[in-house]
């Protein structure tokens, strides 16, 4: 992504559309040339390097790449970057402030929400996406919440908690383990 | 001076957070895909569209047309290389790249590496691949029948699709016991064909370095030495010039064990290419190639007195191996450890045969959160033992407990051999029924029934065999299954672990640090833990089969005695004391008889480097490597309660209540997290899970559309209950945990429907246990086989 | 997986679209949501040579009741919203039943109703509502406006009877006369999974008749079906056990499933039968309460 | 999949036996079908083009007649070809058997489709929907050309065979040869006396 070099591919079989697109991303504007076909999970991932954002399925199933786009969760193996163009996305990597971790962070260390770590990102963007439209959910709220993001290790009752743990935080009550981590509905 | 508060500094039993954690929240993990090389390509695969089919030709010209296709790999180049095929863990070959057939529907035929991962898969689509189709083979009865057409027709002295004939136990005896049985139950089923479907796939990137004639491998691997191993074998280079790096790993279930064809391919392209060549496999790759899981078919006996006593167990099993016989286990046993059907039951007498198949299907069946068969062992015991009390009329627990092996009977020789060191089991038992209130639900079940509700409880209670090897029985290509440990005290005390497993996210990082904690009494915060990387950890024998604990965690408990021996030495010299004279306290020796004058295990460190006595070797590391006395047996007991809706055959689960005796625990919390992970992919494998095959040949199943996991809605919440038991043999005390509810889970809650339908008459129906399928059972009052071909109209 | 190289273009005007249509024929695919169409681009099932994103359209997001009480949906007004919405709340209980059955909340974000519509997946939830509620489409292009009734405009699997350069624009359910009753039931394997079956059941009552019926059946068929003679059978009755015996038999026997690893068509078929005797039974009970 | 397919037309057996002499005139009742090249020997060269929305595949391959019972007035079909981009295997047997009847001949139509790849991988049964509307046409069409043809009519196929879904046609040499076909044996039409 360096301006100062910049090598293109010898353009033998035709053009490459190329399309400049300028994506605000974790509060910092991202300004590049990209092919249309270039999906957005890529273009954080091998682009900007924003490797948190991981991609785990084809299908539009697992929600690993889950990020907020216009503070909305959206699957971002399933958005093209060029869809991205003029507006702002939040990945994993924009959760934390310098100083200190976001709460749904905190509660899933906290509340052993991950395992394996890899839906964790996408775990905690949807769940944050949720925590925003609704402060004080219910299990019931956090489950349906999550429920296109698949994780393989933890069996989800963790996850829960750690959302809930960060409910508790985020509206500065005192933050103990949500003992009801229980079944769905 | 009082001691070391051991749950303070991280020690045994502590419910320590997560190190690893702090890197994953902030998605700064270190993923194969995130790793970036200058002059990295990339190698997308061309798979198979058919299931078994003639490869006439392939044209590969105008994918080499493409700008930004650097290499074309076919079978044919590969065989130049001698690498179109390669042998199996099981000790039979696999195509690497197809050159005269191909055998399974995904099956890799060729590789693009480009420029980008998109350029490649532009290239695999302009490869033109000409076939002759052949009819497929989707079950094991297809593949025994008369006019069955020969899959590995590669193979000379392969006359037919039998892999092996294989049995164990007692033939004789287990037929009298039939002869003298009162009543004999008999049960068929199939453990669907299902695949650990971790979520990240499989992945490598290979960086060979003609200037240093290394070859650097960075892969999703459970086991790094034993690739390297299998890369030296494989790739004929020699041993110390190969490095495999296992960074984080998005989970592995037995899925990244084996050794897979991409791997080879692009381990291959860059000694071509002299260039790193990254292979990022897609999910539908992942879900029909790679390591899949049962589809084994049974038809079980259990003779039975009156009374309710077993007197003896008939076993038939049909494993459909796919294309390939590339089992990823290390027993000596034809079909892994299927023979510890049974254990936790005293039964004087077993027999058990087992046949194994080619299919076109995907080879290389793994033990997926499991030991080797002992999920199928597991599930078709629980299954039996149902089915054969309800035969009995009698209560579900009742017969459990009778035919239990009893706490005074420790050791135990089960029938097929195994021997069992310690349990509780009816201890567990009344656990979890107290707990899922037994008595109280009959009586809800029978009042729902008056109103025309079907509720049902299934029970599963089993023990496994967990913790692989010892070394007798138990190896790997030859290589005897140990573990090891590397420990470096630093001079301040702080301390670097290596071992020989893998951890991808049972936490390693986490609890080895609390085993050296509670052997040496530095607080684990002060120990940092290394894996995955063979130029520095090691030898070991990777991450799976619950085997961490039992063997690299032992390996840990082990090295770090020999660290406190040591220290005792230089505790000694420090005191002015003989040794004899000198105690051990968490964290501090002491004069034995001046209490208060004693030294840290630091301050010892910090003498190793800098005042050691005369004669002493400097510095305070070492290693250990643990060949353990024999396997860990851990007992579970599952309970789970369900309603059916009679109208639709959907079923909800009401309760699920989990009782384990995985022997001591190291961290609750990380134990709690594997127990509920397992109890998930359960509820999973009984409820949607499953690959299915229709008669093409075509995999059904093959991406997450129709492969289905739970997600957070459906899957039940978990009522968790503990029994300790420590294993005798085990350093700490510890049993194997990560797999049980996974072993375990599944029969508790195919049994909690069949409950539910016990007035149908129904014996089975095979999992997953769909809707659909309860409904036809309910309808038509009949078994429901879940075998492959998918049913159509015609 | 990585799709075919393709151009894009995103105008902001519909005039612009249309050009771009005219020039491209069906090499250029309109994207709304997307959820539907970059899967299949994504699997190289679909590469079109141009993606014509029409998301920077204004004014093509809403929901909203007209003057004549019909909802107009727009091209661009999201599963999520349609959700979230207090007016379906209201006024459509079909429709608010089905909105949040559609894939998963991050899909329900992205994709729009009006597309999924012009998808015409035989597993689509949204065609069947629609017809059940006796909706239309309405489609822009060279030849201008038209509607097209809902029973119209799907015409096969993935089948849509747009012409040639036309955009759906939006989708409309007609004003209710009587009084607004239904729902949608869907048997799914997992929640977020394609419909096994899904049924819709739209009614409109008054003095405790039936006057307006509408059911359409999912993922039963090579293309969503439309129960109507089981519909009509409903009409000018009160809710009897009867009449929804009628009726669902009717439905079951409208379905044409086939049978596959989701399960048989028997079964389909009864499951057909099972979800309108439900809708239809609390329907019954809520009118005889209201009586 | 297999489908059946019973019509009548009021056409002499021998007659309809002759339009099924045809292959490139059978073909084009299948929607989406050229016959690009006659091999001789009853082979002959194709491709069907499915498209579903976005969806468009396109089957390159060989027809082949396996079987031409003169006596039993039964023929039958092989076909099979590969998707162009390797997204799969279509395999389809056609048989079609004639028996006289009170209206003139009854035509029995089997066809026998076997789809592999990619394209029934992913297909969760859309491929099946697709390809049984397909079939459905199949005969349809070829019904409908039969009866139209004796009552004189040129067959005008892009109208008549333009399925439910707007597969695309592209065949203008199979439309002549069909309308030749059909003036030869289907105009004028007497009953045979008995």
């Amino acid at each position: 992504m360096s301006s100062l070099f910049q090598e293109q591919r010898d353009p033998v079989g035709g053009a490459v559309p190329i399309r400049r697109v300028s994506v605000t991303v974790n509060g910092e504007r991202r300004v590049a040339d990209v092919e249309p076909r270039l999906l957005l999970a890529h273009f954080l991932r091998q682009g900007l390097r924003l490797t948190g954002t991981h991609t785990g399925c084809d299908t539009t199933n697992c929600g690993a790449c889950t990020v907020l786009l216009d503070g909305k969760p959206v699957k971002s193996c399933t958005v093209l970057a060029v869809q991205a163009d003029g507006r702002a996305v939040t990945t994993v990597e924009g959760l934390a402030s310098a100083s200190e971790l976001h709460p749904l962070q905190e509660g899933f260390k906290d509340e052993h929400g991950l395992q394996c770590g890899f839906c964790t990102p996408g775990m905690m963007l949807a769940a944050k996406a949720l925590l925003d439209e609704n402060p004080n959910p219910s299990e019931e709220d956090v489950r349906w919440a999550l429920s296109g993001n698949l994780c393989r290790c933890t069996g989800y009752q963790n996850i829960v908690k750690s959302v809930l743990w960060a409910a508790q935080k985020l509206q500065g009550l005192s933050p103990q383990a949500a003992e009801n981590g229980g079944s769905a509905t | 001076m009082t001691a070391l508060d051991e749950i303070k500094i991280g020690g045994l039993g502590a419910s320590r957070k997560r190190v690893e954690d702090n890197r994953f929240i902030r998605g700064k993990g270190n993923y194969t895909d995130d790793i970036v090389l200058p002059g990295m390509l990339h190698m997308e695969i061309l798979r198979s569209p058919l299931a078994h089919a003639r490869i006439k030709s392939i044209d590969t010209s105008k994918a080499w047309d493409i700008p930004g296709v650097h290499l074309v790999l076919t079978g044919e180049m590969m065989a130049t290389r001698n690498l179109a095929w390669m042998p199996t863990l099981s000790y039979d070959t696999q195509a690497v790249l197809a050159t005269d057939k191909v055998r399974f529907q995904g099956q890799e035929v060729a590789c693009v590496i480009a420029d980008d991962p998109y350029v490649a898969r532009d290239g695999c689509e302009a490869i033109h691949v000409e076939y002759e189709p052949l009819p497929a083979i989707v079950n094991p009865t297809q593949a025994v029948a008369p006019d069955a057409p020969i899959i590995r027709d590669d193979k000379t002295n392969q006359a037919d699709n039998v892999i092996y004939d294989w049995e164990v136990g007692d033939k004789e005896g287990t037929d009298r016991a039939f002869a003298e049985a009162d009543v004999i139950s008999k049960l068929q089923l199939h453990y669907p064909r299902s695949h650990p479907s971790p979520i990240e796939c499989c992945a490598s990137i290979a960086d060979f370095n003609r200037a240093t004639s290394k070859l650097t491998v960075y892969m999703t691997t459970q086991a790094p030495h034993i690739i390297r191993a299998a890369v030296a074998m494989v790739a004929e280079l020699p041993e110390h010039m190969i490095r495999i790096v296992s960074p984080d790993i998005g989970g592995g279930f037995g899925n990244k064990v084996p050794v897979y064809p991409g791997y080879v391919c692009s381990i291959l392209a860059s000694i071509l290419l002299e260039r790193p060549v990254k292979w990022i496999e897609d999910k539908t790759g992942n879900l029909i190639s790679t390591g899949f899981a049962r589809d084994v078919y049974l038809t079980g006996e259990l003779a039975l007195r009156k009374d309710g006593k077993v007197l003896g167990v008939r076993m038939h099993t049909d494993a459909d191996h796919g294309a390939f016989f590339s089992d990823a286990q290390p027993s000596k046993f034809k079909i892994g450890l299927m023979h510890s059907t049974f254990a936790c039951y005293d039964i004087p007498v077993a027999h058990l045969t087992a046949r194994g198949t080619y299919t076109n299907k995907a080879p290389g069946g793994v033990a997926y959160r499991c030991s080797f068969r002992v999920t199928e062992a597991m599930f078709f015991q629980e299954r039996m033992m149902q089915a054969a009390a309800n035969d009995l009329g009698m209560d579900q627990a009742a017969f459990r407990r009778m035919n239990f092996v009893r706490d005074d009977q420790f050791p135990h020789r089960t029938p097929f051999g195994f021997l069992l060191d310690s349990g509780q089991y009816a201890k567990c038992l009344d656990v979890g029924l107290e707990a899922v209130g037994y008595q109280d639900f009959q009586r809800q079940k029978e009042e729902a029934k008056a109103r025309g509700r079907l509720l049902g409880i299934g029970i599963s209670t089993m023990t496994e065999p967990l913790g692989a090897g010892n070394s007798r029985e138990y190896d790997i290509l030859g290589i005897k299954m140990f573990d090891s440990a590397e420990l470096r005290v630093h001079m301040t005390g702080k301390a670097l672990l290596r071992t020989g497993a893998k951890t991808q996210g049972q936490g390693h990082e986490t609890t080895w640090a609390q085993i050296v904690a509670h052997e040496l009494g530095i607080p684990a915060e002060d120990v940092t833990v290394e894996e995955g990387d063979t130029d520095t950890a090691p030898f070991g024998m990777g991450t799976y089969a619950s085997r961490s604990t039992p063997v690299a965690g032992a390996a840990v408990a082990m090295v770090s005695r020999k660290i406190r021996a040591k220290a005792r030495k230089l505790a000694a010299h420090l005191l002015e004391v003989s040794e004899e004279d000198v105690e051990w306290e968490l964290g501090r020796f002491y004069v034995r008889s001046a209490p208060d004058r004693g030294v840290s295990i630091q301050e010892c460190a910090m003498a190793a480097y800098s005042n050691m006595p005369d004669g002493m070797e400097p510095g305070l590391e070492g290693n250990a490597y643990y060949d353990p006395p024999n396997l860990t047996w851990p007992f579970a007991c599952y309970i789970v309660t369900v309603e059916v809706d009679p109208e639709t055959g959907v079923w909800d689960v009401l309760n699920v209540v989990a009782v384990d005796d995985c022997g001591v625990r190291i961290n609750p919390m990380i134990v709690e997290g594997q127990i509920m992970g397992g109890l998930t992919e359960a509820y999973a494998m009984s409820n949607m899970q499953f690959i299915t095959f229709d008669a093409e040949g075509n995999c059904v199943g093959s991406n997450y559309m129709d492969y289905l996991l739970p997600t957070a809605w459906e899957t039940p919440g978990y009522e968790l209950h503990e029994v300790v038991t420590p294993c005798p043999h085990h350093p700490i005390g510890a049993k194997g945990v990560g797999e049980c509810a996974a072993v375990g889970g599944p029969a508790a809650f195919v049994n909690a429907v069949m409950d539910a339908l016990r007035d149908t008459g129904v014996r089975n129906i095979d999992m997953p246990v769909l809707p659909d399928r309860v409904w036809e059972a309910i309808q038509f009052g009949r078994d429901v086989s879940g075998a492959p071909p998918v049913k159509t109209d015609e | 997986m990585y799709p075919s190289r393709f151009r894009y273009e995103a105008p902001h005007s519909l005039e612009e679209a249309f050009a771009l249509l005219r020039e491209y024929g069906d090499e250029a695919k309109v994207m709304a949501g997307g959820q539907s169409l970059l899967p299949l681009m994504k699997l190289r099932f679909a590469a079109p040579q141009l993606v014509i994103d029409i998301n920077n359209i204004p004014d093509l997001g809403y929901h909203r009741t007209d003057g004549s009480q019909n909802l107009r949906v727009g091209a661009l007004c999201r599963h999520a919203e349609l959700e979230r919405s207090t007016l379906l709340q209201e006024t459509q209980p079909t429709m608010s039943a089905a909105a949040p059955l559609i894939a998963d909340p991050m899909v329900r974000n992205r994709g729009t109703l009006v597309g999924s519509l012009c998808h015409a997946d035989p597993q689509g939830d949204w065609a069947s509502v629609v017809t059940a509620l006796g909706g239309h489409v309405v489609a822009l292009g060279p030849e201008g406006r038209r509607t097209v009734p809902m029973t119209e405009f799907v015409s096969g699997p993935f089948q849509n009877t747009l012409h040639l350069g036309e955009i759906a624009i939006e989708a409309v359910v007609p004003a209710a006369k009587g009084e607004r009753k239904g729902g949608y039931l869907k048997l799914e394997r997992r929640v977020g999974d394609f419909a096994t079956v899904g049924v819709a059941v739209a009614l409109e009552t008054s003095g405790g008749l039936v006057t307006t019926a509408g059911i359409a059946l999912t993922g039963v068929g090579s293309a969503t079906i439309n129960a109507a003679d089981a519909a009509k059978s409903l009409v000018g009755r009160p809710l009897t056990d009867d009449s929804i015996e009628q009726a669902a038999s009717l439905a079951s026997e409208a379905a044409q499933p086939r049978s596959d690893h989701r399960g048989s068509a028997a079964f389909k078929r009864r499951i057909v039968y099972i979800f309108v005797k439900r809708l239809l039974d609390r329907e019954g009970a809520e009118t005889e309460r209201a009586a | 999949m297999l489908i059946k397919n019973d019509f009548e037309v009021s056409q002499p057996v021998e007659k309809v036996w002759q339009f099924f002499d045809n292959i490139p005139a059978v073909a084009s009742c299948l929607p989406g079908t050229e016959i690009t090249k006659e091999l001789g020997d009853d082979k002959y060269e194709g491709k069907v083009v499915v498209r579903m929305g976005p969806v468009k595949l396109q089957f390159d391959g060989i027809a082949t007649i396996t079987e031409r019972d003169e006596a039993a007035k039964r023929i039958v079909v092989q076909a099979s070809g590969a998707e162009t981009k390797g997204k799969g295997q279509a395999e389809m047997r056609v048989a079609a058997t004639l028996a006289r009847s009170p209206a003139g001949t009854k035509v029995a139509v089997t066809q026998d489709l076997q789809l592999s790849g990619a394209a029934a991988q992913y297909g969760r049964g859309m491929i099946a929907d697709v390809s049984s509307v397909l079939m459905g046409e199949f005969s349809a069409t070829m019904q409908d050309r039969i009866t139209r043809a004796e009552r004189g009519e040129t067959v005008d196929t892009t109208s008549s065979a333009s399925p439910a879904g707007g597969f695309r046609f592209a065949r203008k040499a199979v439309l002549l040869a069909l309308s030749r076909v059909f003036r030869r044996f289907f105009l004028p039409y007497q009953p045979n006396p008995t």
